[in-house]
């Protein structure tokens, strides 16, 4: 295969991913939402339960007017959904599907790479809260960038403390190093990473930035049609990001009972949307964080958590070696 | 002229035209916007030296916090939209001497390395430059790592308000 | 946070846990447009009109709390045969609800003595525009169709007046010429003695029979 | 590769950074200027990595001091990444400065109510004063300041 034509694979490879995942997120959380509360969900669009129901939403989002208010600065209003959305496209880059290359593009300091492109999404966050000219939006952005900020220590001192364990920064491998056994071992990471994750894409119950009964929609507030589903659609490729790092850091990636050299895609999605599953599971059963409370979980619980986690993993690496 | 020159060319061009619109824009929260790209295009040639580690360690502590704590910081003393009149003093001291610098080492520079050609050396892993660190400069690293504590420190004890104090 | 028992994080799995069950159980959601709901007996859908039992009496528009009931009417002269003289009727010339102002509170049928009104359950009657809403007494004739039978009666309630009138002249034939008045009083009077209040017990049982049947 | 273009983008970033701490009055773009120096000096950092003096000319560094006879070249192999070591150190460095430098410009605000470093008077101790204060006669610093504005802020 020549290289021209194995790179335009794995670009359409991974837009498609970014295309489609996303959208079977999103219909998984109207289902699974929606029977948690005991109620049907979306059931017309498409016929079968609704399936379409988000396609049918793009193509309304498509028809909308796309407002910019008056006051708005209007190149940064219009520039921030698409900062929004960059960064978790090209994070999927790097995320192992599967052994022998199964990625985007294999990058020796893959990890470092996601952690840092997801950490520009916060820019994204501060373009559309002040461009908005929105007191609403001002304030939820500025939430949004402080929980951001803080949030990504115990992302990245999480994320250290499995690299440290299988002593390289190179995702696919970090689960070629995994073992079964880690899940317990670096448990209080997994658990850490999980939830800075989740605050990392702003979803309940740390969705305070866009907390909806204090600040009507945060830093989204003044967004419109198409720009507003930019937004929408990042959150949800959040998700599958922030589901698949965890996948492939603490879970074990490819790794499954058995075939793991030609079902290991298949494992992977498994883990994924079993963990996207459980980041819609928690949204359905928690109430929003207060602001201090958000704040007091991440500096009081999580950082030491995971410095603890770090000092162990040392530990434990040293013993080993 | 490689790929790389002209992707460093075009890099360069980019990094040096924010750089500019960052000190010459009427509008505050655009000149940290601009610093966002251009401290990214300084990452891409970081990335084109084969300084892949440093390149992705710029975009997490530059873009992904320096820059968004001086946006925070330009927001919380009341940005407003638009253009702000007085930003700036009289410039010609300041032309003078900042023009002066840059054009005197470019020229420098230039009359140093002509148009000489090196070779790029191996994309440098995080193992070398680990090894690198931890071996000959690791006691830089832990004094840096104290400042970056007493600096942690400092900011909290400059910026934390005593209720009931009147500061 | 002080008088937290048991292990920590305990509540936090229990949230978890309930939206779990929830899920695993059917959803409670009425597929209203495809499924028909099933509501309750003596829903107050619409307001029927039974034309030939209506008098003109005018008691309903009278009490009508929001008068959203429009009678005309005129006088008619019948001639009876074998009769001395021709009797004179009252025809309806129009009766019309303006459901853009009823509040369903059923005064109108409540009050109806001829059982003209009735309620139906139908409830689909909205329009685009507000003046539609104005049902003519061919629009309410036409609900009558959709009243549904009466409701059996409740085994432990009263006895309806005209079961418990059959069941007294039954008893006591010596009494048979006597007013029913009498009786009748004396066996309401339980029901109202204790309360002392309002004598809103009875009431609305036996207007609430009388509708029923 | 030609060393010459990242280090004439590093010297013109460099003078960019001076013009703008020169220029702006706002503390905060200050601050971004000062950036801007630091991210010029990385990139200095990373190109001599990449181009040592001495290579880029072709030939051995004159005199050398240390008697065993190495040249920069040498030098250059041994320590292969001396110079992506000292840019992720200079990284660090400017994080910790920008945390104290905000922290400062936010205090400043909240006692002057401006952040511009023209108004910043330093020769007199005008404790608790709105902005106004800072342009009030010097000779007069016992007068009662008004209400304080950079408190509530």
């Amino acid at each position: 295969m020549p290289v021209w034509l194995e790179l335009v694979v794995r670009v359409v490879g991974v837009v498609a991913a970014f295309l489609v995942l996303p959208l079977v997120v999103g219909q998984a959380e109207h289902k699974v939402m929606a029977h948690m509360q005991g109620r049907l969900g979306p059931m017309y669009a498409g016929g079968f339960h609704g399936w379409a129901q988000l396609i049918a939403d793009g193509v309304k989002f498509v028809q909308k007017e796309d407002v910019t208010p008056r006051e708005a600065d209007r190149a940064v209003f219009r520039l921030a959904p698409v900062v929004a959305l960059v960064p978790y496209l090209l994070a999927l880059l790097v995320i192992p599907l599967g052994p022998n290359d199964l990625v985007g593009q294999p990058l020796d300091i893959g990890l470092f790479f996601v952690l840092a492109v997801v950490g520009v999404g916060v820019v994204a966050v501060l373009m559309s809260a002040w461009a908005s000219a929105n007191k609403y939006s001002l304030l939820g952005g500025l939430r949004g960038a402080a929980q951001l900020l803080g949030y990504e220590l115990p992302l990245v001192l999480a994320a250290a403390s499995v690299a440290m364990a299988a002593g390289t920064l190179s995702l696919p491998g970090i689960v070629e190093a995994w073992r079964p056994w880690w899940l317990l071992w670096q448990a209080p990471a997994m658990l850490v990473f999980f939830v800075a994750g989740l605050a990392e894409i702003r979803r309940p119950p740390f969705d305070m930035p866009v907390a909806d009964s204090e600040l009507v929609f945060g830093y989204m507030t003044e967004y419109t049609g198409l720009r507003f589903a930019f937004f929408l659609l990042a959150e949800y490729v959040g998700i599958v990001v922030i589901a698949a790092l965890t996948t492939v850091l603490f879970l074990g990636g490819w790794q499954g009972p058995f075939g793991d050299a030609y079902l290991g895609w298949l494992w992977t999605l498994i883990k994924v949307f079993l963990v996207s599953f459980v980041i819609i599971w928690l949204r359905v059963s928690y109430p929003r964080l207060r602001e201090d409370q958000l704040q007091r979980l991440c500096w009081l619980v999580l950082v030491p958590v995971a410095l603890g986690q770090l000092v162990l993993t040392a530990g434990v690496r040293l013993a080993i070696a | 002229m490689t790929t790389a020159d002209v992707l460093m060319l075009a890099l360069g061009a980019v990094a040096v035209g924010a750089g500019a619109l960052v000190v010459t824009t009427r509008h505050l929260v655009r000149a940290g916007l601009y610093l966002v790209v251009s401290l990214g295009a300084v990452a891409g040639i970081f990335l084109v030296l084969t300084a892949e580690l440093v390149a992705w360690v710029q975009l997490l502590i530059y873009v992904g916090a320096v820059v968004v704590l001086l946006l925070f910081a330009v927001m919380l003393t009341r940005a407003p939209i638009g253009a702000a009149d007085d930003l700036d003093r009289p410039g010609w001291p300041a032309t003078l001497v900042g023009g002066g610098t840059g054009l005197g080492l470019a020229v420098l520079l230039v009359d140093a390395y002509r148009w000489s050609t090196v070779e790029l050396p191996e994309p440098g892993t995080a193992e070398r430059l680990g090894t690198e660190i931890f071996g000959s400069w690791v006691l830089p690293f832990e004094v840096l790592s104290v400042l970056l504590l007493s600096a942690l420190v400092g900011a909290i004890a400059v910026s934390v308000r005593i209720p009931g104090r009147r500061r | 946070m002080s008088e937290r028992t048991g292990l920590p994080g305990e509540g936090l799995a229990k949230g978890l846990a309930v939206t779990l069950r929830t899920m695993t159980r059917r959803a409670h959601t009425q597929q209203y447009p495809d499924v028909a709901p099933e509501l309750p007996p003596r829903s107050r859908g619409v307001i029927a009109l039974l034309e030939e039992n209506c008098t003109v009496c005018m008691l309903c528009a009278r009490e009508c709390p929001d008068w959203c009931i429009y009678i005309d009417s005129h006088k008619e002269e019948v001639a009876m045969p074998g009769a001395a003289r021709p009797r004179q009727r009252n025809v309806l010339d129009r009766f019309d609800i303006d459901f853009s102002l009823c509040m369903y509170c059923g005064i109108c049928v409540e009050v109806c003595p001829f059982d003209a009104l009735y309620w139906s359950p139908e409830f689909e009657y909205a329009e685009y525009d507000i003046r539609d809403l104005l049902h003519d007494k061919t629009r309410l004739g036409q609900w009558v169709a959709t009243v549904p039978p009466p409701p059996a009666h409740d085994p432990n309630g009263e006895p309806s007046k005209e079961e418990a009138t059959a069941a007294r002249k039954a008893a006591a034939p010596a009494t048979a010429g006597q007013r029913g008045a009498g009786p009748e009083v004396r066996i309401r009077r339980p029901a109202r003695r204790p309360p002392a209040g309002p004598g809103s017990a009875g009431n609305p049982e036996a207007s609430g029979g009388r509708e029923s049947t | 590769m030609r060393p010459v273009i990242p280090y004439v983008v590093a010297a013109l970033l460099f003078g960019l950074g001076v013009y703008g701490v020169l220029r702006r009055r706002n503390a905060v773009l200050v601050l971004m200027s000062v950036e801007l120096m630091l991210n010029a000096v990385n990139l200095l950092l990373v190109t001599a990595n990449a181009a040592p003096l001495a290579t880029a000319l072709g030939r051995p560094a004159p005199a050398p001091v240390a008697p065993e006879p190495s040249s920069a070249a040498e030098t250059a192999a041994a320590l292969p990444y001396t110079g992506q070591a000292f840019t992720l150190f200079v990284i660090v460095i400017a994080a910790a400065e920008v945390g104290v430098g905000l922290a400062i410009v936010l205090q400043l605000y909240r006692l002057r109510g401006t952040i511009a470093v023209d108004d910043v008077r330093l020769d007199t101790h005008t404790p608790d004063r709105g902005p106004q204060a800072t342009v009030a006669s010097p000779a007069s610093p016992a007068a009662p300041g008004p209400a304080t504005r950079g408190a509530e802020t």
